[in-house]
């Protein structure tokens, strides 16, 4: 199947579809954002749809509505590739360009990802831990059973963390997609092991507010997924020592531009469009504020 | 004879035509094909739909003897993963996968049953703890990660001629079908109703009270490990949060098909048009621009809207 | 002697510390028809319901013919011929009369469907036979508390058996169904089914039955021979002692001569000009005034409970006034009834007048509670206001926190009309009030009823039960088919007179307005 | 007099109990300090539990008439995010902030309550609907973001002289004391409990039934919305996905306290008390090395093994 199809006429405007895992992750309204953005400058519409929490099979029928929909091109976070890679194909096959963001489907014919690996951030994640850590003590993780792109981060954690003898893995604790339980399991951890080397969150949970942190003593490191500004005030005052950032807004901005492009004939040269991940700490929090703040005013 | 406004099912079929008639007129094209209303979206629809439908014909039969299933999402999610365990791990036929699969259901049928009517817990309870158990269980067997069967399973695979899609709206047809008629015609279906309108009279009356209760859960099991299969075979995937939480949609599918919560009332018939009515929401919503932050809300509103309809048509039914 | 039928052999049960089967030894002739009789409490429905396999004794056996019976569940004892009709009202709501009497024993054809059209024959002839005015179609939710209890003994005659056992089956039905239900039962005798009869009526038990076994705070006392005995012996073996001085249905003049030839004042308590809800009841007019008991009789589904209802607001009329006092009331809600000074003593107690979840105490004070609008409840104060009602009803039950799904049938009714009697409302609405009572709990609620009257208030009774409307009632009106067709004075009237009013054998002083 | 062993918050009790004493051994420490058994532990269970179980208290109350009410966790999760609009966006103080969440609960409550009361439909069915509404507010309201209360809040907090930590399992248990009273000893409780027990009788009896059943869902969305105030307190957040899926678990709460589904029997001092039994599940299991995959199946098999345990307590009292 051809990734390319004809000019639509001029009067239509291009429909995109931009759908995330979940509607209900915060980060992800950052990606819409982005892509209206995008949409504003390239006079294109953008639908931004996904089920409403992180449940596959919701996600593979809004995909499937948006293909039987013709749309002129999708742009998705892939909740869990193995699960989407047929149905990308098919879209494709019916001529409706596919490309990935966040999280991708590698196998699938869509012709972009823009994002990081998950399992790279992961292992980024796992050896900032170590280096904190002087490659000894012990360390707790923070996940959500189910989903795959924690798990994935979680993978790369700890392949990252078996390089280092002198470091025992003590826990796994599933949050259940629940930010409030984030709070009791970090308090009873803390609890249960108040000497932890380290925490580290496979997702932005614990970052939201600086109450579920309250509880970590200060001889604890604290490494969790998500740049949001509340995140960035825990790490200013000390609770948390490394945050790793994904591009939020081009997560929208990216793929709409590229279904623009490659409706209007461009097709990337390059399938895989690293956006980099976003390592933020003591050191480098100013000038990611800075980013930050030049990112959100943007498009205003 | 009763006139046809008065069969349960009708209103609840007129509720699903207006609501396919509103999205036809509201997602009017300006230009091209109809988005909503075309062959292939209807087989969306129905196949996504017919998840929630198997298993709402087993909630409309658990709910019309009095009683409540809240493990039904956890037993489609379980089976899924039972299925594909057998399937990719094990290496079996898919025929003997799915029977696994089924087993699932039997068993938590059997369970939640023995809860019940053994040991006398009341439904809400028994099937709010089995549920957990099931859905603990998916995630023992697969720790946490997922099966995918899509590999081994053909491509564009057809069953007598038709293709996989259509597989799943036609079990939930012939099921609807099948269970309406023993149901309404045959003895078991009787005394279901008759164990939901007054317990204590079907006990005097020499029914089998724990029995039927028995089988019904049994049934609802099986019927939601049959969603299960079906979600595993047409989506390719065994997963242990699959269809986790389902369980309120699809007893407001029973409900909003007819299907009484007090018992003694209902239809499973109406409980995949219930299903349906969902099923069109879901397909429907996302095709409105700018709607995004609005689905539950709608959802909602739909659900309270449609069970005022009703019960205003039934109502003048009756009058 | 008697040739070994159905044998109890010291049957005992106890419910908790309450023993009500203490060793009862008795046998029933097969083909006999036999009562058995006793107050409220005796342990006859248990004694009942084990037979049913529904209670299991603690010891104890049956045999029938001289053979060991023993039932575990309900569904053996039908199967080996016992038919039941059980005291509680047991119906399911959802179905159909026709399903209601096939449940569990559906008809079926060799597929194993349903043979609706073989159930549907057998209901009509069943209901034909019974009198019953519905159809085999309606729904049970639609049937009269009366019609339901014909259907429940329709449930019981679909079936052959062997022992046919009624439980008070006639305690909201009048005489002329009561006909009706005997023919039929007196043909099964003739064909050698056992009846088995528990009635508090006991002229109804005179007329069905050859013998008579008293029970007496679970024991047995004797067995009668009907026609040897007259009913003041049997009386006595229910109480243990001599009966009370006048029995109500002993006789059918008044009973008290203590409340005097009533001087109505000339403004009546309640009000009714024109009152119609079709199909039930159609332009009923009259009046009660303060002090006066006016008895309403009527066959059963003539419309009497549905006049209650609508006047207690459960139902809108389509037409009519109400006054209470002189001023005009609308009500369209029991609150607005409950204070335009209107109390209503439903028919269903099951249904409409306990509150299994509560207390007897606090089922006792609710209905006085909830119109004083109290808000703290006072233990001390509600205590004694219930032992109180306890004494005056001789309510039989272990102690005041008891819960009524503990106490027989007879006690239930005690507490559905004592607790709307303490209200002591201005317009008191009664609808049978005495139906399941013993002989002498019935005299007690009588004398209570008549003691509020004296004290002012106006009584409206509904009873099936034709020698108590003659016996309380100052005034008697007559319904038919939803008319009221004629009034007579308490004093003069006769069970001919009333009779002939309530049913077609009588001149019309108006058309009829209903169809047969 | 009642034997202790039959007032039914006694076998609640001796649960929780037995379940303290149970992890107390079983987490015994080789050496150090206790894990489990500790003022902090305490006071961490008691504090996350309170969330769950001030709405306990309002779920009891609601299935004591007989309903039910699914919409408790949406309540609790739209509180957070009104709470903390009106303090972060507004810039409003606390207590007037707090005041706006609560009115959500007061909307809530006579919504569901002009449903079922007004609308007759039936309370399963009206809540569930209205729960996708209020979670659907929630979200409009954020847009899926949320409101970091946090940075507002006072560190190291305290209210005359107690830190703030203590607030609110110290409002749990004056409420429940409160609604204990009220439901014992005042004509409002009874009459609560005499419509759940037979609400034809209760009409008959002159209660206003529609009133009564108005004021268990007023109070249920009320207690709901305290919890959300807690909840944003204690979280330092609104959000609208908080509390996502908690009905279940405040529903499950109150009947692992002795609180009946089919209305007419219950505690609200019970209810409390089962909160207090997940909330120290909650707790303990994450402290069972490798017990992430279990836990699910833990607490399932916990909700039966209680249940069965209370009842046969409960029978044995009466016995
Ligand atoms: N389920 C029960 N639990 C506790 N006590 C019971 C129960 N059923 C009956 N009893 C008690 O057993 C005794 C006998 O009751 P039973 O129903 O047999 O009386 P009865 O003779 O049928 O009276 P009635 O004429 O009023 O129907 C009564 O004291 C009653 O309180
Ligand atoms: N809920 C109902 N719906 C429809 N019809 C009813 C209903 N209740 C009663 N009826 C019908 O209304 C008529 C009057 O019934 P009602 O119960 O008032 O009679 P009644 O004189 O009190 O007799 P009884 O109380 O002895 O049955 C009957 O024909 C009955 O079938
Ligand atoms: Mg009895
Ligand atoms: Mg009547």
């Amino acid at each position: 199947g051809g990734g390319t199809s004809d000019a639509p006429p001029a009067a239509r405007k291009l429909r995109f579809a931009l759908i995330p895992k979940s509607l209900d992750i915060p980060v992800f309204d950052y990606a819409r954002i982005g892509g209206e953005r995008a949409a504003a400058a390239l006079g294109v519409e953008v639908i931004y749809r996904g089920p409403d929490r992180a449940d596959e099979l919701r996600q593979k029928e809004v995909l499937e509505s948006f293909i039987t929909q013709k749309v002129d091109g999708i742009a998705i976070s892939v909740l869990n590739a193995s699960f989407l890679t047929s149905t990308i194909d098919r879209a494709v096959d019916a001529g409706i360009p596919v490309v990935t963001w966040d999280s991708d489907a590698p196998a699938s014919k869509r012709l972009a990802f823009y994002g990081v690996d998950d399992y790279r951030s992961g292992i980024v994640m796992g050896e900032e831990t170590a280096k904190m850590l002087n490659g000894k003590g012990t360390v707790a993780f923070i996940t959500s059973l189910g989903a795959n792109n924690l798990a994935r981060r979680l993978e790369g954690a700890r392949e990252a963390l078996a390089k280092h003898p002198g470091i025992t893995i003590l826990e796994t604790y599933d949050i259940k997609e629940d930010s409030v339980r984030t709070g009791e399991i970090i308090a009873t951890g803390t609890n249960r092991y108040p000497n932890l080397g380290a925490w580290i969150s496979v997702g932005g949970w614990p970052v939201f507010s600086a109450n579920a942190l309250a509880p970590v003593p200060p001889t604890t490191k604290f490494v969790s997924f998500d740049t949001v500004p509340s995140a960035i005030t825990l790490l200013r005052a000390g609770k948390v020592q490394v945050l790793l950032g994904q591009k939020y807004f081009g997560w929208g901005e990216e793929p709409i531009k590229l279904l623009h492009g490659i409706i209007n004939g461009r097709k990337p040269t390059n399938p895989i469009i690293d956006s980099g991940v976003d390592v933020v700490t003591a050191a480098t929090v100013d000038a990611y504020e800075a980013a930050w703040k030049a990112m959100v005013a943007g498009g205003k | 004879m009763k006139q046809l406004w008065q069969v349960r099912e009708v209103s609840t079929l007129m509720i699903l035509v207006l609501e396919v008639a509103f999205f036809t007129w509201y997602l009017w094209p300006s230009d091209g094909g109809h988005p909503f209303l075309n062959v292939g979206n209807a087989l969306l629809i129905l196949k996504y739909s017919s998840i929630y439908g198997i298993a709402a014909i087993g909630a409309a039969i658990v709910i019309i003897t009095g009683g409540i299933d809240l493990s039904s999402g956890a037993v489609i999610g379980l089976t899924s993963v039972v299925t594909g365990y057998f399937f990719v791990q094990a290496d079996w036929s898919l025929t003997a996968s799915a029977l696994m699969g089924l087993m699932v259901g039997l068993s938590a049928g059997l369970a939640s049953s023995w809860l019940i009517v053994g040991m006398r817990l009341p439904p809400f309870i028994a099937t709010l703890g089995v549920m957990g158990i099931w859905r603990g269980a998916g995630y023992i067997i697969t720790e946490a990660r997922f099966y995918d069967l899509s590999a081994k399973l053909p491509r564009n695979w057809t069953v007598v001629g038709v293709s996989i899609d259509w597989v799943p709206p036609l079990v939930m047809v012939a099921l609807a079908g099948t269970f309406q008629v023993l149901m309404k015609r045959f003895q078991w279906g009787r005394a279901i109703f008759a164990v939901g309108g007054n317990e204590t009279a079907a006990l005097f009356s020499g029914l089998r009270v724990g029995l039927v209760k028995t089988t019904a859960y049994v049934t609802a099991g099986l019927l939601a490990a049959i969603s299960g299969v079906v979600l595993a075979v047409v989506q390719g995937q065994g997963k242990a949060d699959l269809a986790n939480g389902y369980e309120l949609d699809i007893i407001a599918s029973a409900v909003v098909g007819g299907t009484s919560l007090t018992g003694g009332r209902g239809s499973v018939a109406g409980a995949v048009l219930g299903a349906l009515i969902f099923g069109v929401l879901r397909n429907a919503l996302p095709q409105i621009p700018g709607a995004t932050f609005y689905d539950r809300v709608i959802v909602g509103l739909a659900v309270i809207v449609i069970v005022v309809m009703d019960q205003i048509m039934v109502r003048r039914g009756e009058a | 002697m008697i040739t070994a039928g159905l044998e109890f052999c010291d049957v005992a049960k106890a419910f908790g510390a309450v023993q009500a089967l203490r060793g009862v030894s008795f046998t029933i002739a097969a083909g006999d028809a036999h009562a058995c009789v006793g107050e409220n409490g005796a342990g006859k429905s248990t004694l009942l319901k084990i037979l049913a396999g529904i209670i299991r004794p603690d010891r104890g056996a049956l045999s029938w013919a001289g053979e060991r019976i023993h039932f575990s569940t309900p569904r053996e004892a039908l199967e080996h011929g016992i038919g039941m009709v059980y005291q509680e009202m047991l119906a399911f709501p959802n179905l159909s009369v026709t399903a209601n009497i096939f449940a569990g024993r559906e008809i079926t054809n060799r597929w194993g469907v349903l043979d609706e059209r073989a159930m549907r024959a057998r209901t009509q002839e069943l209901l034909m036979q019974l009198h019953v005015p519905v159809t085999p179609d309606t729904s049970m939710q639609h049937v009269s508390t009366a019609c339901a209890q014909l259907v429940q003994v329709a449930r019981a005659l679909a079936f052959d058996c062997r022992v046919l056992v009624l439980d008070e089956p006639t305690t909201s039905l009048t005489d002329a169904e009561v006909d009706h239900l005997f023919g039929v039962v007196t043909r099964l005798r003739q064909q050698g089914v056992t009846v088995l009869f528990v009635s508090h009526r006991l002229p109804e038990v005179y007329r069905l039955c050859d013998r008579i076994t008293v029970l007496r705070d679970g024991q047995f006392v004797d067995t009668f021979e009907r026609a040897t005995t007259p009913s003041d012996d049997i009386v006595r073996a229910m109480v243990g002692r001599e009966p009370p001085r006048r029995v109500p249905h002993s006789s059918s003049v008044p009973q008290f001569p203590s409340s005097p030839v009533p001087q109505f004042p000339s403004s009546p308590a309640l009000q009714v000009r024109g009152l119609s809800r079709r199909p039930a009841f159609e332009d009923v007019s009259f009046q009660v005034a303060p002090g006066e008991i006016v008895g309403m009789f009527g066959l059963v589904g003539s419309g009497r409970t549905e006049i209650l209802e609508t006047l207690f607001g459960l139902a809108t009329p389509d037409a009519g006034q109400v006054a209470v006092d002189g001023q005009a009331i609308y009500v369209r809600s029991t609150r607005d009834a409950a204070r335009a000074g209107l109390a209503l003593v439903p028919e269903n107690r099951q249904r409409q007048g306990l509150f299994f979840n509560l207390s007897l105490r606090h089922n006792l004070v609710l209905p006085l509670a909830a119109k004083q609008g109290v808000g703290l409840i006072r233990d001390a104060g509600e205590e004694t206001a219930a032992r109180a009602q306890v004494e005056a009803l001789t309510i039989k039950a272990p102690h005041l926190k008891v819960t009524p799904d503990a106490l027989s049938g007879g006690n239930q009714q005690k507490i559905v009309a004592g607790k709307w009697l303490a209200t002591t409302p201005k317009v008191l609405l009664l609808d049978e009030p005495t139906k399941g009572v013993d002989v002498g709990a019935k005299f007690e609620i009588h004398n209570l009823i008549r003691h509020q009257a004296d004290a002012g208030m106006a009584c409206l009774m509904v009873s099936s039960d034709l020698p108590e409307v003659l016996a309380l009632a100052d005034r008697i009106l007559v319904m038919r088919e939803g008319h009221l067709r004629g009034e007579l004075p308490g004093a003069g009237a006769t069970e001919e007179t009333v009779m002939r009013l309530a049913t077609h054998d009588v001149d019309l002083d108006r058309p009829a307005g209903g169809n047969a």
